[in-house]
């Protein structure tokens, strides 16, 4: 199957006060329709980083793309005119779900002017503007009376889909009169409104209780299923990962480490950084085993594979060279000199 | 209490009964139209040498009772006796000098060091609070403390901010240990990080255990690392505790269902997938708002008309306590 | 402590305003130190020249002559001691009153706090040049008269600041654990607190100086001044009303003396909010 | 709801304050030297006339009652008699109001809407040449002495080009009053030369009060917009491609509004203090010139009276700004 999104070879810079950190070193990935792809790592490790750059936003002036490309249905989304870029693929063919449900609503307008002013933009009923057509800007612009009103209808729906009581009335409300748990339904169905190609989940239920967070898994995981949407979902917490993905990408300090199935990848890890975070999940009753060390500063990153440092089966080839990708099994694929499982 | 004190020796070394602490709900006007019940009737009993858990999900009022305990909140009912001496009516002088064997670790521990102070000042501070100990035998102390926790003598002369996030959190725990404390309180400790230093964290919390004879009560939301800290765990709801009992006893057979439905909520690799199974519905209703009888009944997949009528109390079944009509 | 000092001097030394804002003050300082070296006319202090008034500016008179024949640039010179002495003591004194109250008030949760902090929104209530005119009126003009006054009324800007930093603080983990950790407010206010709010003070207080000095000549442009022939710059330009627009130069050159030195704490304020308190450092560099 | 408690919050705390503000004034007032008494009395009179006139006055009793019967006074709305004008300070004051009002209003709205399109356009652009000029322009705003402000102008527009009066409010006779303030009134008069007249004359003392509430306001949505433009919400716009201009003047506008509303209220006060000198330097009948004239002849009672109306203005103005700040942040809690 023809991916919907692939990164090639993505490097991305920030810049400091205490120098240039190289957030993102060479990532690739890729996502076919329909898939969930679970993006794993501790923090810092360039998920977050990398979930922007797809979406365009990263910081202006404070971040740089260095190389590659991120091909999204046969765009190349760095090189497009932003503007175009604006307009039909962000919020549209790609949508968000915000880690942070509680800082992500703007407090001041009721929910029902954010989804509405969304669906004013972004509703599937709205034919992309040419760019001739933009003589006033867009704040002035009308909602046209009977789109609104299906747009409204839609976001009802929308709204018990995602199973918010009283949609009716939750319009009406402002952000702070809901919960997390609610906030986060209505961000997925937010996301979901546009009819969107790809979700990029950005830690959706980190900042939730594990009840809260199970139900909103279960809701966005048949969500997605029953609409074949596919979603880029990053999370450090392997759980979650495990509960909602189809295949995982584990990443740490801006390098990738390894991609598998979610099966493979929890029953046979190849990584020894993989093997050592899965080690390092409480277990009950048993001994604890950390990974010694501490992730290294991305301003002076080690040379060669990033992990070397800390990794019990580093060898001298290990510090000279980033190892390339190599494959362990069908979509089982790898970045070490000295998989595990292989020898 | 039925808890069984007769595998530890001596007495509790720190027991609560019927702890309330409440807080003034106001409406626009200053008026106070109610109370939110963060703490509403906890009995407990702490056992020296033990690390006993304290879980429940944000709002629970598991930390607003840490604070309490700890004297940042002054209990509005019910007794605090720690080492045999009532705590909770202490004011002043007399109640910080309970400090020097109760302390409390805060989230992160890093946090709690004054950004500008030396980590020398610092460590040194405790003791210049709590004890009259000339410079010089301040300094052998810090000394040996820093090692306890792993760091190199040479950081006593730098800032806070010149250390890295798992330093200051040792540093951190350096100052609450120079005192040799009897009971740690140690709130949300792993929450927010990643797996790896989590798991060096709960390490080090270990081997300070060992090395300082510590009690800890280990208030977390996260089931799987109380589950591997925790000698006996107490699960909390709306301000009360629903389920008290040895760990090994509580997670296989969890006998109230809140308990039950927490215990499903948690992702298990390699086990069945919460997504297809977690039944759970709602949320926790609003602490100012309290429903009538059992605080769990408006969620319990169980609950039946006299659950509304009257609250249930604790109880033993089976060595484990439980707060439920129906267990 | 040093270091710490040498810090935010270098730091100072990056930032273009602050630096300028340092400059104009030092210059204001030397101005005031040594007047009796730059002035070209000393004694004009107090002497009476009717034969030259209001000569425009030229070689022999830098800034012109005053209605008297005086040369103006001196008497600016000696009227920059004037403005630096009512700076100084007015936000000392006003740091010495407000300072206090407001650590009391923020660190206590009482009725006691409440009413002091009741007292210094009732001094808010009123425009500050409005209670300071009243204040001074009574009084009679005189230099103290000022100063009081000024004080009196700038006294509640500072108190509300501590305030509002100290409940903050109160907020932190460092501040809340030092205390769990048995600390007995003194030595929780007076060894963490307030050199944790320290910033915010300087900074407020390099700001109230411009802001007490454009008081001062607002009052001594109202006649409630120290009285003449103190060379108070306010006044001056308020001499100068009479004889515009043929002799500009007259009411041109106090206003500008006032403007760069308001400049001057208003720079070096604005400069030391960025070093020292990272929370409103003016974006650079960051998205 | 929340918006009328707020108000019932604040009302509540109007008597208090204006109580203490009253005793502040009252105690400064006549505890400090100066015997105003003598002054009326003038240099010829006895020391038993001025008894006499004392005790007609209400001087030699007690402090306490003498503050007792002035705010008894006061709330019958008696404010005294003016010791130099011999009319009722009220009265005085009164007749004086709206040229105040006009003015401070003027330069309210001068800076408001100059000023907050300025600071968020500054923001936007930051470290831009625009940003730079309008960095110079506010930091000279907040720097000037407003008297010298009004001189300069003065010397500049009316001595030398002749483009505006030099002074005063109107030459020749007001419109018929309706509302006391002459924009308004010579509008709803029709009549245009009235207006033009009002308005020339406004425009120096209107732009010489308006500059550093400008810079002010400037500063702080300046200071907003970066702040909010940093926030989650924004991010989660941006990464839902909302125009631009949505995002910028709708969202983060009404956002960094709520923290320069309340700049805005704090900003009257300093336009008020400053209508004292400005209305100083440009002859503008108002009660900040009612208030220079009562003190330069010890008229306390004309102090007492403008500080308790300035005060009260103040607070008004401020009960109106939490009102504003209510609606647009439908979270705003008192507190």
């Amino acid at each position: 199957m023809a991916d919907l999104l692939s990164v090639r070879g993505l490097e991305v810079e920030f810049v400091t006060d205490q120098g240039v950190a190289r957030v993102l070193d060479r990532i690739s990935l890729r996502i076919a329709p329909g898939e969930v792809v679970g993006l794993v790592g501790e923090s810092g490790c360039g998920k977050t980083t990398l979930a922007r750059s797809i979406l365009g936003i990263l910081p202006m002036g404070a971040a740089r793309v260095r190389g590659g490309e991120i091909q999204f249905k046969g765009r190349d989304l760095l090189r497009e005119d932003p503007r175009v870029v604006n307009e039909e693929v962000r919020g549209r063919a790609i949508t968000v779900i915000p880690q942070d449900p509680f800082t992500s609503f703007n407090p001041l307008f009721t929910v029902g002017a954010q989804v509405m002013d969304l669906m004013k933009w972004k509703s599937p009923h709205r034919a992309v503007a040419a760019r001739t057509q933009r003589r006033w800007p867009a704040v002035l612009h009308r909602y046209p009376r009977t789109r609104y009103r299906a747009d409204r209808a839609a976001v009802l729906e929308a709204l018990r889909a995602v199973h918010l009581p009283e949609p009716e009335r939750a319009l009406g409300r402002l952000p702070h009169e809901f919960s997390g748990g609610q906030r986060q339904r209505l961000m997925i169905a937010m996301a979901l409104l546009p009819r969107p190609d790809l979700v990029i989940a950005d830690e959706p239920t980190t900042a939730l209780d594990v009840t809260i967070q199970a139900q909103i898994l279960r809701l966005l995981r048949q969500l997605v299923k029953e609409r074949g949407v596919s979603v880029l979902f990053t999370t450090h917490d392997l759980g979650t990962a495990y509960e909602i993905c189809d295949r995982v990408v584990v990443m740490y300090a801006g390098q990738e480490m390894e991609a598998a199935p979610t099966g493979v990848f929890f029953d046979r890890p190849a990584h020894p950084y993989t093997r050592r975070l899965l080690e390092s999940l409480p277990s009950p009753g048993g001994e604890i085993r950390d990974i010694p060390g501490e992730v290294p500063s991305l301003i002076a990153p080690p040379s060669g594979c990033r992990f070397h440092p800390r990794c019990d089966y580093a060898t001298t080839e290990c510090r000279a060279d980033r190892p390339a990708e190599r494959a362990v099994g069908g979509q089982h694929r790898v970045h070490c000199f000295h998989p595990l499982g292989s020898a | 209490m039925t808890e069984t004190p007769a595998r530890y020796g001596p007495p509790p070394l720190l027991e609560l009964r019927e702890l309330a602490r409440h807080f003034p709900i106001r409406n626009a006007f200053g008026r106070r139209i109610g109370w939110l019940r963060a703490v509403d009737g906890v009995s407990l009993d702490v056992w020296p040498g033990e690390t006993l858990g304290l879980v429940g999900e944000s709002g629970c009022g598991k930390s607003t009772l840490g604070k309490t305990v700890m004297g940042i909140f002054t209990p509005t009912a019910g007794e605090i006796r720690f080492l045999g001496e009532q705590i909770g009516r202490l004011r002043g002088a007399a109640r910080r000098r309970v400090a020097k064997h109760l302390q409390y670790v805060y989230q992160d521990p890093g946090a709690s060091l004054d950004p500008r102070w030396k980590i020398r000042r610092l460590l040194h501070e405790p003791l210049i609070i709590h004890t009259t100990l000339p410079r010089a035998e301040r300094e052998t102390e810090v000394q040996t403390i820093l090692r306890a926790v792993g760091l190199p003598g040479a950081h006593l002369d730098l800032y806070p901010h010149e250390l890295s996030g798992g330093q200051q959190r040792r540093v951190g725990l350096a100052r609450i240990l120079t005192l040799h404390p009897r009971l740690v309180i140690l709130d949300e400790p792993t929450s927010g990080l990643d797996v790896s230093v989590q798991a060096s964290v709960l390490k080090l919390f270990r081997s300070l255990q060992s090395t300082f004879a510590l009690t800890y009560l280990f208030i977390s939301h996260d089931l799987a690392v109380v589950r591997m800290m925790c000698q006996r765990v107490a699960v909390m709801y709306l301000g009360r505790i629903v389920e008290l009992a040895d760990t090994t006893a509580l997670f296989q057979t969890p006998r109230h269902p809140y308990t039950q439905s927490l215990l499903a909520a948690v992702p298990q690799i390699g086990g069945r997938r919460v997504t297809q199974e977690f039944a759970l519905e709602g949320e926790p209703p609003s602490p100012r708002q309290m429903p009538s009888g059992c605080r769990f009944r408006t969620r319990c997949p169980i609950a039946v008309a006299r659950c509304a009528a009257e609250e249930p109390a604790l109880r033993e079944i089976a060595g484990q306590q439980v707060a439920c009509h129906l267990a | 402590m040093v270091s710490g000092a040498w810090f935010v001097l270098t730091r100072l030394c990056r930032d273009r305003s602050a630096m300028i804002g340092l400059i104009l003050i030092l210059a204001l300082v030397l101005c005031a130190l040594l007047a009796p070296v730059l002035a070209t006319h000393p004694d004009d202090l107090f002497e009476l020249h009717p034969a030259k008034r209001l000569r425009a500016p030229s070689a022999e008179h830098l800034m012109g002559t005053d209605r008297m024949g005086s040369d103006i640039y001196s008497r600016l010179l000696f009227g920059a001691r004037i403005t630096i002495l009512i700076g100084i003591i007015a936000v000392g004194a006003s740091l010495v009153i407000g300072v206090p109250i407001g650590l009391l008030a923020g660190y206590y949760h009482s009725w006691v706090s409440d009413l002091l902090m009741r007292v210094s929104d009732i001094f808010l209530a009123v425009p500050q040049v409005v209670l300071a005119i009243a204040i001074a009126q009574t009084l009679g003009p005189s230099l103290p008269n000022v100063i009081l006054a000024l004080s009196v009324t700038y006294w509640p800007w500072f108190a509300r600041l501590v305030y509002a930093e100290t409940r903050s603080l109160q907020n932190e983990v460092f501040v809340e654990s030092t205390a769990a950790l048995g600390a007995s407010p003194f030595r929780l206010v007076v060894l963490h607190v307030l050199p944790s709010i320290a910033s915010p003070i300087i900074v407020r207080a390099s700001i109230g100086m411009g802001f007490t000095i454009l008081t001062a000549a607002a009052l001594g442009f109202l006649g409630l001044g120290p009285p003449p022939p103190t060379p108070e710059w306010g006044r001056t330009i308020a001499e100068s009303r009479e004889f515009l627009p043929d002799a500009w130069w007259y009411a041109l050159a106090p206003g500008l003396a006032i403007f760069l030195t308001v400049m001057g704490f208003n720079l070096l304020g604005d400069g030391l909010r960025d070093v020292l308190d990272p929370r409103l450092r003016r974006d650079r560099g960051r998205g | 709801m929340r918006i009328l408690a707020l108000l019932l919050r604040r009302l509540a705390w109007f008597i208090p304050t204006l109580l203490g503000l009253l005793a502040i004034t009252f105690v400064i007032s006549r505890v400090i030297p100066g015997d105003p008494v003598a002054l009326i009395a003038g240099d010829t009179a006895t020391p038993a006339q001025v008894e006499a006139l004392r005790r007609q006055l209400g001087l030699d009793r007690p402090l306490p009652v003498q503050f007792v019967t002035y705010v008894t006074q006061l709330v019958r709305g008696d404010m005294g008699t003016s010791l130099y004008t011999t009319r009722p300070i009220a009265d005085d004051l009164a007749s004086r109001l709206p040229a105040t009002i006009e003015l401070t209003l003027a330069a309210m709205a001068f800076s408001i809407l100059i000023g907050i399109p300025l600071g968020v356009v500054s923001a936007l652009w930051r470290n831009s040449v625009l940003d730079h000029v309008l960095r110079v322009i506010t930091v000279s705003g907040l720097a000037i002495a407003s008297f010298w402000l009004g001189i300069m102008l003065q010397l500049l527009f009316a001595m030398r080009l002749g483009w505006t009066p030099l002074n005063g409010r109107l030459q020749g006779f007001p419109p018929t009053t309706v509302t006391g303030l002459y924009l308004v009134d010579s509008v709803l008069a029709w009549d245009w030369t009235a207006f033009s007249m009002a308005l020339t004359h406004l425009a120096l003392p209107a732009a010489t009060l308006a500059f550093p509430a400008l810079a002010t306001l400037v500063r702080f949505t300046r200071a907003g917009v970066l702040d909010v433009m940093q926030s989650n919400s924004v991010l989660y716009e941006h990464a839902m491609g909302l125009p631009r201009s949505v995002i910028v003047w709708k969202y983060i506008l009404r956002n960094a509004l709520t923290s320069t509303v309340t700049q805005i209220g704090l900003l009257f006060g300093i336009l008020l203090a400053g209508a004292v000198v400005t209305e100083t330097v440009f002859d503008w009948p108002g009660i900040g010139t009612y208030a220079v004239n009562s003190i330069i002849r010890s008229d306390y009672n004309g102090v007492m009276g403008f500080t308790v109306w300035a005060g009260a203005i103040f607070m008004i103005v401020n009960v109106l700004v939490d009102i504003a700040q209510g609606f647009i942040d439908p979270r705003a809690r008192p507190s």
